[in-house]
């Protein structure tokens, strides 16, 4: 896709109707979690976007987060999205080795010098800098030289983000993220081990539609995808509410889909999608399949004490929250409870015994 | 209903009634509201499946609930099929978007007389119209 | 197409391609003018297929002529279903009205962004917020 | 269905949505053949349209009338406008005879005198009043007192029309058309051998609708059915412009569908909707079949000389009409021809060697 041509232009020499279009715009909106009131916001801008630069670095990773973005590479929607931002330079993806490859990137950043995104994956090795170098040049400085001429930076993977399971205890080789290296410019995290495929996707269309960067919470994370702990959204949200709880992986309550609580599961800490936007085409999520969250992407998830402890017990849930949620005059469920907040906020001033607000976000 | 994922169910001991986690029910108030917004000001409403809390169980009680009513379509474009159904509140249609291989890529429920996918579009209008008059020129000339 | 009836067709003596009778092309420049109408000024356009002379070589050839565009939709009524198909021509749609046993009442060529019959009536939208309400207040009170 | 609840309550009851009202109405509106932008008021008129009483009277009939009429009575539109007007008293249908049945048709006339309509079909004979009696009652004396309270007549057939067949050559019963008996009271013929089951109950549905006649020509007959000839209508025309003929029943022409003037067909001289609206539910109509048009809708059809003596000749038709056509600078066809009546009569007037008027209506 040449780079003079809009996407609205290129799509439309693709075959793709208006209605392809504005089924393609819907669908990005989705993807951007933003609501569908944007979608003629959305279209207007991705009509006349023009294809990015697009760099990406990969470093002290296992190819997890390449794989999870070009798994989802099928004819579809982020396919679309994939093919309009397609990549001047992918080391891991590419064809060219070494010097060729190096040629690529050099030309990439010459040629878009200020304008191009750059995309890294992995840690960083700053202990030893052997552990991982490219062309023969250490990561560290490639990312220092890449960095330079980037418009933004994308850190993709909890490795990039904040160093991940490289830098877990004892962190042998040194690792730290991106943002431990770069300091004057604008970087999105988008933490996960891997991160959701259409969470990648969503970032480089937010970027790709709108030419900004998505606003960001204080983990450098988008709110539009982070803004909310798994546990708000999680639909096995309301057996947490009336105390209802799998205590082994083979009872009663694990069978009928009680909440994982209590079998560690670290959804009240962690921000991310995977409740709503889920995983496989919106097939499942780990909760769904009874498992409980690991935290993955949240910084130093590795070292947070066991994947099968529980945070902390609830003081006798039934009664305290139940009884709040019956204040408020509401059916009892995870999208209501999402949707009223405020009416949540007023039962919870007037019922100050509930205890358990380090849970209740 | 074509191309859906697989779902993983949690199922009761029974076996037979998926649990439903009480996220449908919010959701049916939520349309019921938008309905009294079309009526009383002709006002529209999206709302994006993706970004609803859903269990196995909620999706199957949703779509129970909602049933089918008088109009299903189905669309085809260069990047895969959309279904459209009306469900059995006049009003309130059920879109799904799917890719070229019948993969799930978006669903939304929209409150609205006849969901926007399904208009034609001035600009494909405008290139059908194109193309008939050339098509008619040729006939004409034959 | 579904219970359309039997043709008895006058054939040509290769017997493959129906003999037109040169009704269908007037109607195709019928169908540009109105698209044009639709395009300068939003008007829109029926046409009942009853009231042209049609041979059967003709309803063939404009059925070919038209062709299926992006959109196929199905209406299931009290009185039997109808079919609305957006033909390759986008704001042209052929609409069949079918009785209860399939046979066609009516057909009409409709120039439009989208036909009036698939649009949620407000009469039946009212009825369907009433069924709804009634139905999650049971919910309640179960 | 009860007199008091309207068309549209009647149907709403039944579970018919607005929608199938809708379809219903368009299916009306293409039933009285009136153009599809007067279907706003139709639906209008329908929803508070009021069952009317009707009875129907057969005299001197083979009942094909009836049997055409009640042939398109399945649950369709056709059916529910049927169901609309129910009969008050139809002595074929009627499962109660002599005495029973008429105290029926005095109750009717009673309660709705001045108001009902009346439908007729068959003629009445007036040489022997005995050919034909009803609860040995004289069909002219029942048709002279059922007339008197009637709001409207409609002669149903060729019979009640204009005599039809039993007053063809020598009318040995002395058959006349209603008309010859009732001069004070509105007749709308409805002619036909038998007529199309449509056209009698579209103008069923224009009283139903409007609680009017429809406009009539010199004949007696609806405008908006019998307004043109069938030739005018004929999907063959186009050949007849050409001065292509079958000139025997298994020749080229024939297998090739071109015109049946010279086999004696009758459509250049007779006003129907066959051409149109066609029989067994749009299927075909006897032109399509093959054979040529009789005149059945005809006033005195069945003496006019034959049904397979031609009309006349044309004189020369190829070049002489063709050339009107061309002049006209439209492409040749019926549909054409139909809807471009004003560059047709100026491509007359400028061709003054064009010698069959008599057949370019």
């Amino acid at each position: 896709m040449s780079y003079d041509k809009t996407l609205g232009e290129a799509l439309r020499r693709q075959g793709v109707s208006r209605r392809g279009f504005m089924k393609f715009c819907a669908t990005t909106a989705s993807l951007m979690a933003l609501p569908p009131s944007m979608v003629p916001a959305i279209a207007a801008a991705l009509e006349q976007a023009r294809r990015p630069s697009v760099i990406w670095l990969s470093f002290q990773e296992c190819t997890g987060c390449t794989e999870s973005l070009t798994r989802s590479h099928s004819p579809t929607v982020e396919g679309l999205i994939l093919g309009q931002i397609s990549l001047d330079y992918h080391h891991t993806l590419q064809a060219a080795a070494d010097s060729a490859a190096e040629h690529a990137r050099e030309e990439a950043m010459k040629e878009n010098y200020g304008k191009y995104l750059l995309i890294v994956d992995g840690s960083i090795p700053v202990g030893n800098p052997g552990y991982s170098t490219i062309a023969g040049i250490s990561n560290k400085d490639m990312l220092l030289e890449t960095a330079k001429g980037a418009a933004a930076i994308v850190s993709v993977g909890t490795c990039a983000a904040y160093g991940g399971i490289p830098k877990a205890n004892p962190n042998p080789t040194g690792a730290v993220a991106v943002s431990d290296l770069i300091k004057d410019k604008p970087i999105i995290n988008v933490p996960g081990c891997p991160p959701i495929p259409v969470v990648i996707t969503g970032v480089l269309a937010h970027y790709l539609t709108f030419g900004t960067i998505p606003e960001l919470d204080d983990a450098g994370r988008p709110k539009v995808f982070y803004g909310e702990t798994i546990h708000d959204r999680c639909y096995r949200r309301p057996f947490y509410d009336k105390g209802l709880f799998a205590e082994s992986f083979d009872d009663e309550g694990a069978r009928k889909g009680w909440c994982l609580f209590k079998l560690g599961c670290k959804a009240p800490v962690t921000y991310n999608a995977c409740a709503t936007t889920k995983w496989n085409a919106g097939t499942s999520f780990p909760i769904q399949s009874g498992h409980g969250c690991i935290g993955c992407s949240e910084p130093n998830f590795w070292d947070l004490g066991g994947f099968y402890k529980a945070l902390s017990v609830p003081n006798d849930p039934v009664t305290l929250v139940a009884g709040a949620a019956a204040a408020a005059g509401v059916a009892a469920g995870a999208a209501m409870a999402m949707r009223n907040r405020k009416a949540k906020a007023d039962a919870k001033s007037k019922h100050q015994t509930v205890t358990i607000d380090d849970l209740e976000k | 209903m074509i191309g859906r994922p697989i779902d993983i169910p949690i199922r009761a001991e029974n076996g037979d009634e998926p649990v439903s986690h009480g996220n449908a029910l919010p959701l049916l108030h939520e349309v019921r509201h938008a309905l009294e917004r079309l009526l009383a000001a002709g006002e529209e409403t999206v709302i994006d499946l993706r970004s609803i809390p859903m269990g196995p169980g909620d999706e199957a009680r949703l779509e129970a609930e909602l049933g089918t009513g008088e109009v299903s379509a189905r669309l085809e474009t260069a990047i895969g099929p959309s279904v459209a159904l009306e469900t059995r509140f006049p009003g309130v249609w059920l879109i799904t978007h799917y890719n070229s291989e019948e993969q799930i890529l978006s669903r939304f429920i929209e409150v609205t007389e006849v969901p926007a996918i399904l208009r034609s579009q001035p600009e494909d209008v405008r290139e059908g119209l194109d193309s008939l008059s050339e098509q008619l020129l040729q006939q004409t000339n034959e």
